[in-house]
Order: C-alpha cells, then structure tokens, then sequence
C-alpha cells in the first residue's frame, strides 16, 4: 500500500469525492438535481461527475423539485440509489409532499417490501452573506418527519463519511451539507478515506468536565472555540458533535451530560420548535438528577433568516455560548 | 455605447432561427374522442380481445357493488368505487405486458385486480390496515397512491429508470380529472416528455372532483390538449368504449416501448356512484346527469356489440356472471376475516433498523399491552 | 337584549357561525378551498356559506394546494383577508412553500407594509379510522416558522373565538381543526358567543395541586378525563390547554408548573421532534429549581400515523398519561 | 344484471354529446416569433412610442452595466443583469396602467425601476439587505420574487381579487423559462383561466435557467404552447424587439381588461450575461452563442429601425445617454453609501405585534449590543 501524503482538502471536494467513489463502486448510484450535470452544481460539489460517468449517471434535470424528488423515488422503485441536490434548503420545500407523504413513509407502508434507498443532498444554513431565501435551517422539518434519517457533517472526514454512509444506507437519508463549511479545509487524505462509519453515532470532539456543549454542523467549530476561549474563565467544556440527529445518539449525549453536570445546546435554526427543544428535553429527561442548571439552548431568533449585514447577530457565536455557559448556576455548586 | 457604434457597418441580424421543439399538429387530440364501439370500427375488433374484456367488465363490476357493500357492513374503512369507469380501468391492465408496472390511485383498485393482484391484497389500505397489502414487486404494480398526482413522477422515474437500464418496461400511471391541477402533474409530464421516459399517462376524466365539477377545474379545450405544452401527444377517447380505450392505449404502449416517450391520454367517464361510500352526491348534481350517463354504460356497450355481431350466448354471459359472483363470494368471505395485526408492527418498518428510540418505544407498547392482556390495573 | 336557550351546538357548527359571522361583519372575508362551496366542506364546516354570501365568497377552487394558497396570497395582497381550507393535514404540504416562503414572511420582507391577514384552516389529527395520509399532525411544522401564529380549539366555544380572532389578525394564523372533535358538542349559544380573545392565551381548563398537564386541542378532553381518573390514585392534576401554540403563553404554563413543581406535555403529534420537546424545554429553562421531575412527553409514537384498527395504541390515552404521572418521582417528595 | 338486461329495448346510447371547452385553433401561438422590428411593420409604429421605448433601452442598458458594477464594488451581494432582455424588461413596465400591478422575479429590477421605483430601493434586496426596500403598494410592484414561479399564484390572486372588488386592474406577472417548470407556474395558470382572471404572463425565455439550457427543460413546441392546456391565448414573440413585445403585451392586457382572462406570453430574448455575477457562463455556453445574440441586440434593433426612419439625431442619442449617465451617477453615489441598518428591526416585522419570545431574544440583543458597544468584556 502506498502511503499518500495526507494534504489539505475541503468539505466541498471530500462531498465530491464521495459523490464519486459511491457511483466507481456501484453503477445504480444516479445524481440529479438542477444544475448538477454540466455545471457541477453551484457548489461544485458534482464537478466532474457528468463527464466520468455520463449525464445518465450526473443529470441535469427541469427546475422542479417536486418532481425531482418524485422521479428520484420511482427510480429508487426500479433499484437505482438516487442521490438528490437541492440546490438550497429553502428550495427544497417544494418536494415537501413528495418527502413527507412519499419518501419517509414507502418502506412502512410496503412493510419493507418497498424501501428507498435515497439521498438528499441539501446545503443548509447560514453565515454565507446569502441573500433571502438562501440561508434556511431546516432541520426541525426533517427531524419532525418519522421515516428520514437526517445527518449532518462538521468536519471534511465526516462530510465524506456520512455522504458514503447516506448512499450505501436502504433508507432514505437526508445530508444536511453545512453551506459555510463547504471551503473549510482539513488535512485529510482521500485515497484513504476513513472506513465509512453506520449513521447515528455522535462524537466527543473534545472533552472537558464543566459542562456539555451539545451541537452539530455548522456551529461544531464556534463550539469548539468557544471551548478554547472558556478556558480563560476556568471552564473545561466538552464539546459533543451529533452528526446524526436521526438516529440521536442519547448514549454518547446521556454519557457526556452525566459527566458534567451541564449543558447548553448550539444551533444556528430558530430557538421555538427547533431542534434545541428536542434535546434539551430527551437529555433532561434522562439526566435530571445529574443536573446543576437547566439544559439552556442558543440558537438563531425567531424569524426569517436575516440578511448578510445581520447575520452575525443572529448566528449563535462565541459569545452568546459564553453567556449561555455562564448562567449555568455555577453559584449552586461551590 | 451600443454595438451599433462600436462597429461602422453593423447592421441588426434577426433573430437566430427560431424553431419549434416539436411540430404541434400531431400532438394534438383529434376534435372528437375516439370511439369504436358503436361505429363501423366495432365490426372490425378483434373477438378475442371482446370477449376478453367483456368477462373483464362484468367481474369488474361485480367487484365494485361487493366493495361498496364491504362498506357497509363495516369491513372496509372506505370505498371510491369505480363503477361505470370498469372500461378504463380493465384495459389499463390489460394493454400492459408482465414486466410493465402499473401506478394506481385510491380509485383504481380495480385496475389492480384486473392486473393480477388478489382482490383482498388491493383492499388492504381501504381496509384500514397500515400498508399497501401486495407486493409492489409481485405484479409490478405501485402501492396505491392517496396524495394527488404524487404517483406519476414515481412513474416517469421509474420508467426513466428502466430505461437506463436497458429493459423496455413501460409505466402506466393512472390520474383522474381533479389531479390534472396539481403541480405534480406538471412536474410528471414535463420531466417525462424531456427524458423521452416509456410512460403513459391516463387520465380518467370522470366529471367530478368529489364535488366540484370539472368546470372548475379547467378551462382548457380538453385534458388532453394539456400534452402539447410538453411536447408528448394528447389523445382523447370515449373512456366507456373498452375497445377504443384499449386501442389507445395499446398504442401508447407501443409507442412508449420503441422509445417514442409518453403520451397523455384522455379518457371521457363518469363516476356513476358517489366520490366514496361517505359522500353525498345529492348535494352536488342531479340524477338526470348520472341517468344519461347510466345509458351509455360500459357493459352495455360492448354487450351491445357483440350481441350485434353474434359473438355472445346466453352460455357465455352466464359464465361471465358466475365467474364474477365466485370472485365476489371469495372476496366476501375473505374479507369478512380479521385482518391479523400485531401492534408491533408498528414499529417494524419504519426503518430498515429500528432506531434505538424506536425500540424503546416498541417496549412501552409491548409492556402496556402486556399490562392490558394480564388484567393487570394501574 | 332577548336570551336565547343555550342549545348544544358541535364543533363544527360553531367553525361554521364564526365563519358566517366573520363574513356577515366584514365583506373582505373571502373562503376558498377544495369542495368548500357546493358541498360545504368535505366535514361540512362551510355549508351554506356559498348559497348565503354567492360562489366568489366562498369558492370551490380547482384541486391545488399551492395554488389556493398562493391565490390566496394575491387576494390578501388586494386587501381581502381570505380564510383557506385544507382538506386534511397531509394535503397542506403541496402547499409548503407558499407557506414557509411567502405567507410566513411577507410583513417582514416588506417592512410591515404588506402584511398578509390569511388564515389557514387545517382539519388536524387522528381518532376518527381514517385511512393513511388523513390524520396526520403537521403542528411541529408550524411551530418551527417564525411568521405563523398556530392556534387550535378543544372546545366549542374556543373554535368559534379561536376562528374569529384568526379572522381577525392581520397576520397568518393556522387554525388546526381537530378532527375527532368536530362533533363533540357543547353547550354554547350562537346568538351570544363569547367575546374573542386575542390569540395567544392559555387557560387553566382544571386547576389541581399535584402535578399540571400540559396539552392542547384534541388530547384537552382526554387529559380532563385522566385527571378524572387520577383522583382515584389520590393525585389532583391541573390541566393546562395552551389553544395557542405560537405566540406561547409561557406566564400561565410556568405559572402552573411553579405551583405544582411537576408537569406531563401530552399531544397527538410525534415526540421526536414534536411541540413536546420546545414545550418540555422551555418550562424546564424557567421552572428548573421547582420541578421534583423532569418534563415528561406522552406523545405519538414516532411513525406514520397507523390505520385505524390500531390507532388507539398510538394515541396519547388516560392509561399512558397516569403512568407517566406516575414516573413524576413521588417518592422524592415525601 | 346490467341495464341492458334490465331493460327490454334498451340500446345503449352514444357518449353524451362531448363539448370542447373552447375551440384550441386561436389559442395556438403562431409558428414564427412575432416581430415588428426590421419587418415591414416598423415603418408604421408609432413615433413616440420608439422613441420612448429607446430612451428606456438605454437607461435600462446602462442600470445594467451599474448594478453589475457595483457587484465588484461590494455595493450588491449579487446582481443577476438583465442585459440583452432590456426590450422585455421596459415593454412589461410600460404597458401597465398606473392601478396595475407588475409581479417581478429577481431578474427584473430593471422592469421594476422603468415602472418608476427608485432603482436604490428597488436593489435593496440585492444589496443584502432583509427586506424588499420598496413599498409595494407606491407602485404596484409585488415584492422581488425569488422562489421560483411562486408570484404567479400571488398575481392571479390579486387580479382575481381586483376583478371582485370590480376593479379594473391586471396584474403582469415575469417568469423565466426555466421557472416554467415548477408545479406553480402550472397552477397559477390553471386558476388564472378557471377564473378567468386578468393576468398576462410573461416568461422571458432567455435560453438558460442557470446552467441548463431549454432542451432539457423542456420538449414543447414552445413555451407558448403551454397555453392550450389552460384555455388561454399563448403568444410567441421576439423578445429582443421592443416594439413587438411592446404591442404584444399591450393586447393581452387590454384583452385581460376587458374581461377576456388571461394571456401566456412566451418572448425569446437571450441572457447575454451569466447567470449572476458569481456565475461563470463558460463552464456550459460558448462564446459563438453568446456573440450570435449580440448581434441581434434590442437596442441596436430599435436604433437602426428609428435611424431608418430618421426619427433619431445625435441629440437625441446623447440626451438618452446622457439621462442614463445621470442615473448611473446618482445610483453608485447612492449606493456606496451604508445602508443605515438596526438590528433591533430584526424583531420588528416578524408579526404585527412582537410576541413575547421575540421581546426576550430583542431584550437579549439589546444587551449583547450595548456590552459590544460599551467595550464591556465577558
Ligand atoms: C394532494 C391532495 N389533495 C386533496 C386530496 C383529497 N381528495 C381525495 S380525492 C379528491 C378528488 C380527486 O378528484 P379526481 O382527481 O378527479 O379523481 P376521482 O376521485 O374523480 O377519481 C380529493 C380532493 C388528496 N387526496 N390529495
Ligand atoms: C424553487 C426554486 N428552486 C431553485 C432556485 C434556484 N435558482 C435561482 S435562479 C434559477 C434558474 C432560473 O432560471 P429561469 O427561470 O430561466 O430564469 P432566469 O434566471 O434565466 O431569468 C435557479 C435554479 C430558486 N430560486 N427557486
Ligand atoms: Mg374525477
Ligand atoms: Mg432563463
């Protein structure tokens, strides 16, 4: 075995990467979406794909993403594995019915004669400078819907891992593909990828003993420099990375809050029925006696994302954690 | 500065050619439906195929009046009969070959039937079970679809998907008039039309959308002039006609099949019952209407034909009313049997793997059920 | 002022007054939907409405979602306050991006200067063996876009104040329609309904000491009933009904919770992901130091909604929601 | 037992007499593009009305090139031009009465400013900033539409709405080709003709929808042909030619004016620019195409029609320029100024009155900003 030098790459081309060992690997792996084929999409994630392995295996296809979503599942029928980009979250809402009444439900419905071996692809979140309309967090939808999987990767080796994993799993998996991090860089060698792990396994990115940070995607990097600036103030934070919101990973979450004691959970999706309730409620729930403080959340405010002058307002940041971790009754224990 | 200044002698060329993507004359429907029964056509059919359908028809409509009373007596949830639509939905089974795969709607149980799948399988979801009943993969036939138009992307992606693969399989997906104004509908054809994907569309025009007419519903020449705006063909055909819905069909088939891509076809029906057994049709249209439409019955018409070409006998009509009253007292009896269904089931299929809070739930059931079975109280 | 007899009038009859009522009082009132001019509504809940006020106030629309929700838009663009009718829950999510694009975030895309008075009259829920895709329960969707005020009614009289405040609002209101309570009756006089409260108010539907449930729309009558019930095991439950599920009327619920230090959030709805997590979270932020248990959920299970022959496993019943009362660690209180 | 046994002299009956909804042949558009410009027909169009339309082509030109500069300049998040569909952009806005409304997509900016809106608000949005800068209801401007074909619902409702109030308005609504492939174009449209609601549709085919060229979106004859399967007139025509797409569009709305329903106008025009300015157009197009449609430029078009005519001296050419000039000047010192932005506004719009999560998250900002500004640490 050759050793390659492990350079750096980004999200972005690990996603292309993994776009492309799953179609070398297997010939019903099919991509589609707008803008997918010649292009390579607007995040250039498919670059090059049409060319290797033809537009039939890379298509560009009609702006309809009803339809997209809809041909994507009868091609699942025939025994392809579509892989679906929706080219932005907010865009993906027009397949809702498709995904909600179609997608989450046919292998229950068919008693699992019928399952769909999808992927959908959707470049989530903000912190990009988007104009409206292009920086949704729409993971609380997903996670509401029985029958998706829904991933999220915070790092270049999880980006192609979980990809790997959405593709080769029977069921249909949502990839929520963090927009601000598709240029974030990691030494990372592709011709060794990491064994592709099964989807709903969190991950402590770093550990500490004051307190839990609880979050995913985009926001695993704030919450680990916030763990790095907590330090001033005498906190040792641990940082756990969900990757997996469905399945959730209560093992490794229970574990880790048990430990500490406290826990705030991060996310840039608005605060009221986003997905922070959810955890801060399962992981009560099983820690309540292990609890010094409430399980507190930071998110993004109730309202429509804001524009790029805004944004940094609203995206939960350094900060805000710190605030969040310094209410966390630090009086009650001494 | 414009390109006229910048360049001494330009002069504005026309516009670069402009040509049509497709010439729209043959797309279009003829002005009349199609029909052969009735017409000199009608002497031509084939006997076989007549007959054929004809015993197809009379166990059609023997299966709609048994649902409907399965309605009543409690043991199906609910029924949208097809009654008066039997032409539409026997020849959209019978046009198809073993590996072609047929998309139904709620309504189209019968075309299910026609294609192979036991009648008690067909009824599973109106049963009030939680799943489709039969094996998509058994007959080729899709899980009955409630969400409108939803099934026909499934159908083009599916076709498209066959095609790709080298097998000349064709899908026949199945609408009615209400759901020709879903966006789906748009996005199905469309994409199919582009794809040149092996579908046929079939659009059972029966008048009404539960209540509301189809007035309201479009103001279009006819459902099948919609096909010309994807550049597939729009055929229109007398949906009582059983031979003239079966030679459109079969047509569209072929075409489908040589990789002519799709069509849409236009089926004129009526729904002669209620939308389901928990409608009131009263509140909406008068008998007259349905009386007319009574008259130009399906059965009656190919009764009609081929009594007038000799090609039926009292022997063969009582046969083909045997053969249906045995299908319904199977069904009859069968479906008077619970459904066995385990609570746990529940559980089963939503994924591949249960999700580790799936499996708790599932034991918070079983233990609750358990309680229940023990007699044990809180 | 002449006092009419207070006759049991159902659910439905009293959508259909305020309904009649809001359209009498103001002619800017417009109805639309699928079904909802000649026949009344698929549950009959606009009938007559057409033959009293004429087919272009109350109009049978053609068969889609998106459509009848984007017209609906334009028309309150116009400055007509339209009231839209779904014919079922799973039948709303054509009609999502509309929704969660446009109708949840004109008013704040434009400054306040294009708000959008449209409500959205959803028939919600499960209870009446209904088969799939009719007894969804969407409200986690809801909940999770800022923009939409989300109300739904357990009681007669709540559905015809509920509705008309809805009317009323200048901004989009979802009113989630039980389906299993559209005729449970009541006694309410049509002639003197009771004046509209403006969205946004719980109410205490039975004040009790022992622990508070909280719950809303078509689980009010089953939390009443085991609150009945749990009197025999010597617990006083408080029943809290929350009617509107954004805004949130945090006072009351943390109000009661404070008091009786224990809480149960019963709903429908799935619990993954569901009202019940934000729900659980936000009374744990504010009552941690008062609370002998953590927030429990009785929820859904988190599957597709099952057929009817098995839905009362599914459903939040008086069984499920003593035994969770029973898991509120009495035993830590003596 | 069917009817006919029922019934002794029963003959069944033909389909009850089928009715097209209206006759398809005038709803058709025509074979070739519609074109006044180098046609005899320019030698008749009105004197003022060029001269109009070219002032604007030019002013409209050069919003172009500005907006695209202040792209460079940090001044716009993205700008997607409209240069090249100039002669669209300008007919649409001035065929509108004053009550009408005009329903824009993100590329037509430039429609919006010719309407009148101050080009500074009418990029407010493009600048990045959370709301749509103009007040839709000064001018009749729906907000700047970005999700695709989702503002023909919203113009068929308000045009709908008017017609009730018994307004005399219509509603224009833009649309690109590749947006006529979403579910919503199909049920704006459907509502439209159902309730005959005036509005005129214009999709400016501009060959591409980003990356993806018109072949794959669609197999039409053209975009034009959608009409039939509504009901509705479709009208093909050169886009490049202002005049043309000037008369075309004045006759659909004064068709929609006078209670005749609505209209599917298809002009094919050319999107001479990438897609946006973070586009890059080599990756799927070549240069050849691109310089083909230079070549047939709308205001090179209207300039050598009005030189012909000797209707355009050199004044005149350098008034236009210089208005433009003037624009573009006001536009990028307007521009390069700081939008005045308070974050408190976040808040302030999401409902008409903040509910009280929203005071809390304001209150919680407010702090953040002021311990920022004050310089407190954590
Ligand atoms: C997306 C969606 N909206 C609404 C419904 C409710 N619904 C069920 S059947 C029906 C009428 C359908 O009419 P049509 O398409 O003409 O078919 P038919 O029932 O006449 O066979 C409606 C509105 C649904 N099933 N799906
Ligand atoms: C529903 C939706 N899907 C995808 C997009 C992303 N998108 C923005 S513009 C565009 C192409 C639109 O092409 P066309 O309709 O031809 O208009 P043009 O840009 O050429 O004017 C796409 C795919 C979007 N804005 N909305
Ligand atoms: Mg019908
Ligand atoms: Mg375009």
């Amino acid at each position: 075995m050759t050793t390659v030098a492990v350079k750096p790459a980004t999200m972005a081309q690990a996603l292309t990467r993994a776009l492309r060992d799953a179609m070398a690997a297997d010939p019903s792996v099919h991509v589609l979406g707008e803008d997918v084929g010649t292009l390579g999409g607007v995040f250039r994630v498919t670059d090059g794909l049409a060319k290797e392995f033809g537009e039939d295996r890379c298509t560009d296809t009609p702006l309809a993403e009803a339809g997209i979503l809809g041909t994507a599942v009868g091609m699942a029928m025939y025994g392809l594995r579509p892989v679906v980009e929706m080219q932005f979250d907010a865009f993906a809402y027009p397949a809702f019915e498709q995904l909600i009444s179609h997608v989450a439900r046919m292998r229950n419905r068919t008693r699992g004669r019928m399952p769909l071996p999808l992927t959908i692809r959707v470049p989530f979140g903000g912190g990009i400078g988007g104009v409206e309309h292009h920086s949704d967090s729409s993971e609380a939808y997903y996670m509401a819907t029985p029958g998706l999987h829904v991933v999220t990767p915070a790092t270049v080796a999880d980006a192609y891992g979980l990809l790997r994993a959405a593709i080769a799993s029977d069921d249909p998996v949502v990839v929520l593909e963090p927009k601000r991090l598709y240029w974030s860089k990691d030494s990372w060698n592709p011709e060794e990828p990491a064994a592709v792990e099964p989807i709903g396994r969190a991950v402590v990115r770093r550990s500490g003993r004051s307190a839990t940070l609880i979050t995913y995607g985009p926001s695993v990097p704030v919450c680990l420099e916030a763990a790095e600036a907590a330090r001033a103030e005498g906190w040792d934070l641990e940082v756990v990375d969900l990757r997996s919101l469905v399945p959730f990973d209560d093992e490794t979450v229970t574990a880790s809050v048990r430990r500490t004691g406290r826990a705030v959970v991060v996310h840039e999706s608005g605060s009221f029925g986003g997905p922070g309730g959810e955890i801060a409620a399962r992981v009560t729930e099983r820690c309540f006696h292990h609890l010094e403080a409430p399980v507190l959340r930071v998110a993004g405010f109730d309202i429509p994302y804001p524009p790029p002058m805004l944004e940094r307002h609203h995206l939960p940041g350094v900060d805000r954690i710190l605030d969040a971790v310094a209410r966390l009754q630090w009086e009650a224990e001494s | 500065m414009t390109v006229m200044e910048q360049r001494g002698g330009y002069r504005p060329t026309p516009p670069p050619a402009w040509q049509p993507r497709a010439d729209p004359a043959p797309l279009l429907p003829d002005a009349e439906p199609y029909r052969v029964l009735g017409t000199e056509a009608a002497a031509q059919a084939d006997p076989e195929l007549l007959r054929r359908l004809y015993a197809d028809l009379v166990r059609g409509r023997r299966y709609n009046t048994q649902a409907t009373a399965l309605t009543k007596q409690g043991r199906l949830a609910v029924y949208p009969s097809s009654t008066g639509q039997e032409a539409c939905e026997v020849a959209a089974a019978l046009v198809l070959e073993e590996r072609d795969w047929l998309f139904p709607s709620y309504r189209d149980t019968l075309a299910v039937v026609a294609r192979g799948v036991d009648p008690v399988e067909a009824l599973t979801l109106l049963r009030g079970d939680w799943h489709t009943g039969y094996d998509p993969f058994e007959h080729r036939v899709a899980p009955l679809c409630t969400p409108l138009a939803t099934q026909l992307p499934h159908a083009v992606g599916l076709a498209h998907a066959a095609r790709l693969k080298g097998d000349d399989v064709v899908a026949l997906a199945m609408v009615g008039d209400g759901g020709t104004s879903e966006g789906d509908f748009h996005e199905a054809l469309n994409f199919a039309a582009v794809w040149r994907a092996p579908v046929v569309f079939l659009v059972q025009n029966n008048g009404f959308a539960i209540s509301v007419p189809l007035a309201k519903q479009t103001a279009a020449p006819s459902l099948a002039h919609k096909a010309v705006g994807y550049g597939m063909p729009g055929r229109l055909v007398d949906g009582n006609d059983a031979v003239a819905v079966h030679e459109v069909l079969a047509d569209a088939v072929r075409h489908a099949r040589a990789g002519g891509g799709p069509t849409l076809v236009e089926a004129i029906t009526y729904r002669v019952e209620a939308h389901t057994n928990a409608d009131d049709a009263t509140r909406y249209r008068g008998d007259d209407e349905v009386e007319t439409w009574r008259r130009h019955d399906p059965i009656d018409l190919l009764e009609h034909a081929l009594t007038e070409r000799g090609l039926l006998d009292e022997e063969m009509k009582r046969a083909a009313r045997d053969a249906a009253e045995t299908m319904a007292a199977d069904l009859r009896a069968r479906m008077n049997q619970d459904a066995p269904l385990d609570p746990m089931d529940l559980f089963a299929h939503v994924y591949a793997e249960p999700t580790p809070q799936l499996r708790e739930q599932r034991a918070l059931l079983r233990a609750e059920i358990e309680a229940e079975q023990g007699g044990t109280q809180l």
